[in-house]
């Protein structure tokens, strides 16, 4: 076995031991951190498809996270209340069932991504990286002051969603449920990557020159991957709003684009197993660090220092050596 | 004394070896030709020379002084002036930006250069990225001797020139080595222009330097096994 | 709205957008110059901003607490620079981010850990305090008109600096490809170390002029990085031109939206939801203004590709 | 008569004063190498860039096998036919040099590549990947990471990368550049079987290949074509002589 | 016996000075009560309200605390309140009050030892009625608490409403704003900026030469702040609740102590954390928490004596209180506040109507 399948499956079983064993020994908290990692890993694969495939560094993921969330939280306080999103031309209700919050999550985050992604692809290089914080910074200040959902106050969704055949309230069924999702997203990602389109994705990152001259369109390609990637993250975004049973304008700002990125870079930009290395470390350290100080942030500035500076290519890339990003032969 | 000196060079990239037993010689006003086919080691002797990559074994050492501890820029200021593979000038600056950025008082002034290459002197304003594949090679041969070198190394540096410039330029190293005691490594692909300026050759065989000479002593037999002539 | 406001507006938009090209100086000369994502600006002007307060408290003196925040932002890019930028260069621009944004947490709490977590007092100095009167009956605060004067030296300054000088050829040539100036005869690394003092020196200085009439606090540099990359993009990266055109024009698109857009949304609606739709809308104005030169403009006003 | 297969017509293109095309006429018929030479910055490369799309021209037409596409981007006129190669290496670095013909045989499918299949497991693709690097001469180096191949090897590359496509006109820019003797021997062989397949316009400063190959030569100088010809025409052409060529030294 | 109390707080970043004052006052309420039996458990939340909220989840299941404290700010306690609550937790705010979890959303185990959030503005709109102020220019930050607050104001305040700006959150420049207020014929300016906001726009505001009295709620005008302001905000008037030199039994001692024992003047907030481990202290004294209905009685009660005075609580747990009116002064080298009068008595809420429990 390659020694990056082995990492990742290690890391694939410790993130379920964890919960498991918290489970038995009755620390549900544990397994909501499980399942925090889980669903930030998710939106981290989301961003990893532009991000480390197509070299779309998009500093507002944040967007179509938030996104998610609010699909969540809106049609679920209008479950609550009974009372109809809309009533005309025809009528929308609110739900609570999971299935058709993550449909709706990924639909309106794959249409925001065609929209915003057609534009923002005209650019490349830090410009990209700014024009998609802009439209990010946009929904962040519409949610800020848009009163309907509770402006920055955001908005509580009381009881957790529901899921056919599971009790989502219990933590280890909707860790089950995050955690079937994640391994469906990496194992999209997966295939995605060793396509005949993650390939000429992934020379359009390092020559655009060179995929147009063999006839392909590298704006669509990466059009395409944009799309994608904010569905995948958007459906990550509903899921978050559903750990916490709560959404709110945070959600969108550029400091969470950033810090999905943070999870990608820290994991290994452009391995399959980067975003969950990498959410998982993370979340670790704010967990173990947090109790230390009321300065912990410089023990944790320093930790993630060491590893960028003598880590090349994140945690897996330290783990498994250099070569064998991109998911190729 | 040798000039400049390589003993048993090795070096890697990562993991895997380049260069395996690298030993070449060039002394004061000489001109060497460094030969071999394609992928045979040739640039990476080059980087050695230059510090742009740092050897493992052997030694490497200009007027006698070890080098190997040298940063790159060190080994310019001591008088070595390159023109790289593939040119590589500086896309964002201007012709005249890019022959002044480097340069050290000497002989070579910009006005000497500009009448060495009239062309330079012509798009002295344009931004390099624009020239042309020649007068980018151009550029990088007056960017070099603009360092006002004592060792001038040439790596294919008339790859991409029309034959009357090569001709010039072929027609120039000769004129260096004559007037100016200028030494002299060069690579390139003909032969028979190598033959006629060059003092001496080495040939490089998959990272080892397997013979040197006089170009009278390279019979039809060497060069066909190490050049393909 | 009288012609006089009017004017005075566009006045404070331009004071905020010389104010802008301050904070953005540095960050250009960093990241456009030497092709370097330095998430860690906005605490180099933080540092600036303590430094001059903690000077000005100590001493009563602005000129000196300048001089501190311009020494203290420039020894700490040195540190910074030689300790963790320089292994980064010839990394990707990820690494940066992660590194930089690494650095913005020990900044901010090592800041607070020796400041406390209050806001520090530091205080326009009494010369220039209070308002001076202009022609049309316009007053205007003395301060910000020193702002803009700096400001207009600075990007001067830079300007020769980048485009006319040796430093400056080197500098960019090293952006494009820092092996080969290396090659030549440049010692390519103390060159970056003072060109990222330079730039942090600059953040250190905005944050101690601009500390003076906002809030010396941890997180101070935060938003401001975010305005100062709007604004060297808008402009066009590595362009110190670019970034001072862009800063003129974020500064006024806000100023200009900040105070029109109410009024003209209050002419066809209530004046409350004018209000907040209007403020609502100006608050996105500069984002959307970047997102249409981008749109455009790929690379910017004075950028190349 | 043989059709022609690319034809140029009354292409002008001018950077602010400078004239880098002057009324440029020429075609390709099918079957031969047309040899595009002349001095340093006369004005090539623009050409080229402006056949293969890249660059629009200012005024003037290209027609491929009959159909006008002055107004077709790279990518279309890539789909439509047109192979190149690049005068300075344009290849995907990170990726392995089988990787690179891949996704030149995935180019020449003329469609968006699918997101699901596995490319490399695609053995059509495949096939034709490893054929036009044995074709070249690397095949032992399907699996090196394309930085980590010489100078010389990696402008084979790029010529069977453009060999994958299938095209049916070359255009090249150079590809003997930075090839020794033995390289260059090789691919001059190469080309001239190569012509068969589709015709090639070459733009290459090594006059002993381009004398070996041209069936017509055409010399660019200043932007503007100054003669066209065979090759002993050319040679003997004192203009071409001077401004080009040089004084012949005789062997 | 005993109890475990939760408190998440934001001990990092930006807003950390409010939240570890917060901690301080409470601890040091706890402390002097002198009960060993109440365990604490102290989270930081960085301010981000999806971490308050795991915080709590963290406090609830794993900790199992019984009481939880601590949040400073409204949208965290939005996030975290209805749902620690809903598991039958008792919660005490010691800041932020916002409007939802006083009316429609109030809950039995719901306390709010600080404030609604328009009291004191509707105290500022009370005494600005009461003093002729005719007109007044309104300025807030655009977001749901900067709404509130000036609404809070125009409750009860009967003049005119010259203008109304909202600015940009986390917006640090104001001199459009500042150029617009002195264009205004308005007597007086009402503003709700809160931290660095607020410094940054007094700074600027006293260096225009702009000259209409100034006055806000006390969140502007804490020592805190006051400290950065400067000589700047003299004269500036704010309305609170508490202050240091409120002459009431217990505030000169808790002021001393608290000086005594962090080496710097209690806060606002310091104060509202004291009382708050107060009021814990007393229900203890009274009942087991493990009798949630004899515990949430005795917390109704609010048998302690609180630094700001007479203290009730109203049907909808929130406080009936006296709100002062303070002046901006300076005393020997320190910018402080002074009380000068009283804005509004025995105030309460005007949301407490929709509150059904
Ligand atoms: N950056 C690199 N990383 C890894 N291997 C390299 C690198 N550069 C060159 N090599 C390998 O080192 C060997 C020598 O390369 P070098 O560039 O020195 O050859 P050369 O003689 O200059 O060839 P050419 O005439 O084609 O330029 C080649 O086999 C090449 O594949
Ligand atoms: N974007 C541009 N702006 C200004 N001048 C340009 C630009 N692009 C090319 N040129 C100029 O146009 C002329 C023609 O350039 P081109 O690259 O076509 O030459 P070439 O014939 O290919 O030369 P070589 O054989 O040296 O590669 C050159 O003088 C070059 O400097
Ligand atoms: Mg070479
Ligand atoms: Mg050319």
């Amino acid at each position: 076995m390659r020694r990056e399948t082995l990492i990742n499956t290690v890391l694939t079983l410790g993130l379920l031991a964890v919960p498991l064993a918290a489970w038995a020994m009755d620390e549900p908290y544990t397994i909501t951190l499980a399942t925090k990692v889980v669903i930030l890993a998710l939106a981290g694969v989301g961003l990893n498809l532009a991000l480390g495939l197509g070299g779309l560094v998009s500093l507002g993921h944040a967007m179509f996270f938030g996104i998610g969330g609010y699909a969540a939280g809106i049609l679920a306080s209008h479950a609550q209340s009974y009372d109809p999103i809309m009533e005309w031309p025809f009528l929308i209700e609110g739900t609570q069932s999971m299935p058709v919050i993550w449909l709706l999550a990924i639909v309106v985050s794959a249409l925001v991504a065609l929209a915003t992604g057609a534009l923002s692809l005209r650019t490349s290089g830090v410009y990209f990286i700014m024009i998609t914080l802009a439209f990010g910074q946009m929904f962040y200040y519409f949610t800020i002051s848009w009163p309907a959902y509770g402006g920055e106050d955001g908005l509580s969704i009381y009881v957790r969603d529901r899921f056919p055949g599971l009790n989502t309230l219990d933590p280890m069924h909707f860790f089950g449920l995050c955690f079937a999702l994640l391994m469906l997203g990496l194992f999209i990602v997966a295939r995605i990557s060793r396509s005949g389109f993650g390939l000429a994705l992934n020379a359009a990152r390092q020559n655009e020159a060179r995929v147009r001259a063999v006839g392909i369109e590298p704006y669509r390609l990466r059009l395409i991957a944009f799309v994608i990637s904010g569905a995948i993250t958007g459906l990550a975004g509903a899921l978050y709003a559903d750990l916490n049973r709560f959404v709110s304008p945070v959600m969108f700002s550029w400091q969470t684009s950033g810090e999905i990125m943070i999870f990608v870079i820290l994991g290994g930009v452009a391995r399959l197993f980067g975003p969950v290395a990498g959410a998982a470390l993370f979340i670790i350290l704010e967990e173990v660090l947090g109790g230390v100080s009321d300065y912990w942030h410089i023990y944790l500035g320093a930790l993630l220092l060491i590893v960028v500076l003598f880590a090349r290519g994140g945690l897996i890339g330290l783990l498994a050596g250099r070569n064998g990003g991109g998911g190729h032969d | 004394m040798s000039l400049l000196r390589l003993e048993h060079v090795s070096a890697f990239y990562g993991p895997s070896q380049a260069l395996f037993d690298v030993s070449l010689r060039l002394d004061q006003g000489e001109v060497v030709a460094l030969m071999g086919r394609n992928g045979m080691g040739k640039t990476t002797t080059i980087k050695v020379i230059c510090r742009m990559l740092k050897h493992r074994g052997g030694a490497v050492m200009l007027d006698g002084q070890d080098m190997a501890r040298w940063p790159s820029y060190r080994a310019a200021r001591a008088g070595l002036g390159l023109v790289p593979e593939g040119r590589r000038c500086f896309p964002n600056l201007s012709v005249r930006e890019n022959l002044i950025a480097s340069a050290r008082p000497g002989d070579w002034t910009l006005r000497r250069v500009f009448d060495f290459f009239p062309r330079l002197g012509e798009r002295a304003g344009q931004m390099a990225v624009s020239l042309s594949g020649g007068e980018q090679q151009m550029l990088a041969i007056g960017r070099a001797l603009m360092t006002n070198p004592r060792i001038l190394i040439l790596d294919e540096a008339t790859e991409g020139l029309a034959p009357v410039i090569r001709n010039e330029i072929w027609a120039a190293i000769g004129q260096l080595k004559r007037d100016t005691g200028l030494s002299i490594l060069v690579v390139d692909k003909s032969l028979k222009e190598l033959s006629r300026v060059a003092d001496r050759g080495v040939i490089l065989e998959r990272g080892r330097s397997v013979w040197g000479g006089g170009f009278d002593r390279l019979d039809a037999e060497k060069r066909d096994r190490y050049l393909g002539v | 709205m009288d012609l006089v406001l009017l004017i005075e507006q566009l006045l404070n938009g331009l004071q905020f957008g010389v104010m802008l090209f301050l904070m953005a100086a540095g960050l250009t000369l960093i990241f456009g110059v030497m092709g370097l994502i330095n998430l860690a600006h906005g605490s180099l002007y933080m540092v600036g901003a303590f430094a001059a307060a903690a000077v000005a408290s100590a001493t009563g003196s602005f000129t000196l607490a300048l001089i501190a925040s311009l020494a203290a932002a420039a020894i700490a890019g040195v540190i910074v620079e030689m300790v963790v930028i320089r292994r980064l260069y010839d990394r990707d621009h990820l690494d940066q981010v992660l590194a930089t944004f690494a650095l913005i947490l020990i900044f901010s709490e090592g800041t607070r850990w020796v400041f406390g977590s209050f806001p520090l007092y530091l205080d326009v100095p009494s010369a220039l305090s209070g308002a001076v009167d202009l022609p049309f009956g316009i007053s205007y605060p003395a301060y910000r008109l020193a702002i803009i004067g700096i400001g207009f030296v600075v990007a001067f300054g830079l300007f020769l600096l980048i485009t006319r000088t040796r430093i400056g050829m080197r500098i960019r040539a090293g952006e494009s490809d820092r092996e080969m100036i290396a090659a030549l005869g440049v010692n390519i690394a103390v060159l970056y170390t003072a060109v990222f003092a330079l730039g942090a020196a600059l953040a250190g200085f905005a944050g101690a002029l601009v500390g003076a009439i906002q809030s010396v606090q941890v997180g101070m540099g935060e938003p401001v990085l975010i305005l100062a990359f709007v604004t060297i993009v808008i402009g066009g990266i590595g362009s110190i031109r670019g970034a001072f055109v862009g800063a003129l024009l974020v500064g006024l698109t806000d100023t200009m939206g900040r105070v029109l857009l109410p009024v003209l949304f209050g002419a066809f609606m209530n004046p409350s939801a004018a209000t907040s739709i209007g403020s609502a809308l100006a608050s996105m104005s500069i984002y959307i203004l970047m997102a249409a030169i981008l749109l455009f403009k790929p690379t910017g006003l004075y950028g190349s590709a | 008569m043989t059709e022609s297969l690319l034809d140029i017509r009354g292409i002008s293109k001018s950077f602010g004063a400078l004239k880098a095309s002057d009324d440029v006429s020429l075609d390709l018929k099918q079957g031969e190498i047309h040899a595009l030479i002349g001095p340093n910055g006369a004005g090539k490369s623009t050409l080229i860039a402006q056949i293969a799309g890249s660059l629009r021209p200012d005024s003037g037409e290209v027609w491929l096998e009959g159909r006008n596409v002055t107004h077709h981007d790279t990518v279309a006129r890539a789909n439509a036919g047109l192979g190149r190669t690049f005068q300075i290496s344009s290849l995907a670095m990170e990726d392995t040099v089988l990787q690179n013909a891949v996704l030149g045989a995935l180019g020449a499918r003329h469609r968006v590549p699918g997101v699901w299949r596995p490319v490399m497991r695609d053995s059509d693709l495949r096939a034709t990947a490893i054929e036009a690097l044995r074709e070249v001469g690397l095949e032992e180096f399907a699996h090196f990471r394309t930085a980590d191949l010489s100078h010389g090897q990696r402008r084979q590359l790029e010529v069977a990368v453009a060999l994958t496509l299938r095209p049916h006109v070359f255009l090249m820019d150079e590809p003997m550049a930075g090839l020794g003797a033995e390289g260059s021997a090789i691919l001059v062989e190469f080309l001239r079987n190569l012509k068969s397949r589709a015709p090639i316009l070459l733009v290459e400063h090594d006059m002993d290949a381009v004398f070996q190959l041209a069936d017509r030569i055409s010399v660019l100088v200043y932007g503007r074509i100054i003669a066209t010809g065979s090759p002993d025409e050319i040679r003997a052409n004192r203009e071409v002589r001077e401004a080009y060529l040089g004084e012949e030294d005789e062997e | 016996d005993g109890l475990k109390v939760g408190m998440i707080t934001t001990l990092s970043g930006g807003g950390a000075g409010l939240g570890i004052d917060v901690r301080d006052g409470f601890m040091l309420a706890v402390k002097q009560s002198g009960r060993s039996d109440i365990e604490l458990v102290v989270e930081d939340d960085q301010r981000k309200p999806d971490v308050a909220v795991q915080l709590a989840d963290k406090l609830v299941q794993s900790e199992k605390v019984d009481v939880l404290t601590g949040i400073i700010w409204s949208n965290l306690a939005m996030a975290v309140v209805p749902s620690v609550t809903a598991q039958g937790k008792f919660y005490l705010s010691p800041n932020a009050g916002p409007s939802a979890l006083a009316g429609k959303g109030c809950h039995p185990n719901y306390f709010n030892v600080s404030w609604q959030n328009d009291a004191f503005n509707e105290a500022a709109g009370a005494w600005a009625t009461e003093n002729g102020v005719e007109k007044v220019f309104l300025l807030a930050p655009n977001y749901p608490a900067g709404k509130d607050m000036i609404a809070g104001f125009k409750r009860f305040y009967d003049g005119e409403v010259s203008n109304e700006v909202y600015t940009k959150l986390g917006q640090t420049d104001y001199a459009a704003e500042i150029a617009q207020i002195r264009a205004d014929d308005a007597d007086m300016l009402y503003y709700f900026l809160p931290g660095g906001m607020g410094i940054s726009f007094m700074k600027q505001y006293a260096g225009s030469g702009a000259d209409k009295p100034v006055m806000g709620p006390a969140f502007s005008f804490d020592q805190g702040i006051l400290g950065a302001i400067g000589e700047a905000a003299l004269g500036v008037k704010n309305t609170s609740h508490w202050s240091k030199d409120l002459d009431v039994p217990g505030n000169a001692e808790f002021v001393a102590s608290f000086t005594e024992e962090f080496g710097r003047l209690p806060s606002l907030y310091a104060a509202q954390g004291f009382d708050t481990g107060l009021l814990l202290a007393s229900a203890m004294e009274k009942a087991d928490v493990s009798d949630a209905d004899a515990f949430r009685a005795a917390l109704k009660e609010a048998d302690f004596q609180s630094v700001r005075g007479d203290f009730k609580f109203a049907p909808n747990h929130h406080p009936i209180h006296t709100i002062y009116m303070r002046e901006v002064v300076k005393e020997g080298d320190v910018v402080t506040n002074k009380v000068i009068g009283v804005a509004a008595e025995d105030h309460t809420d005007a949301y407490g109507v929709d509150c059904k429990m």
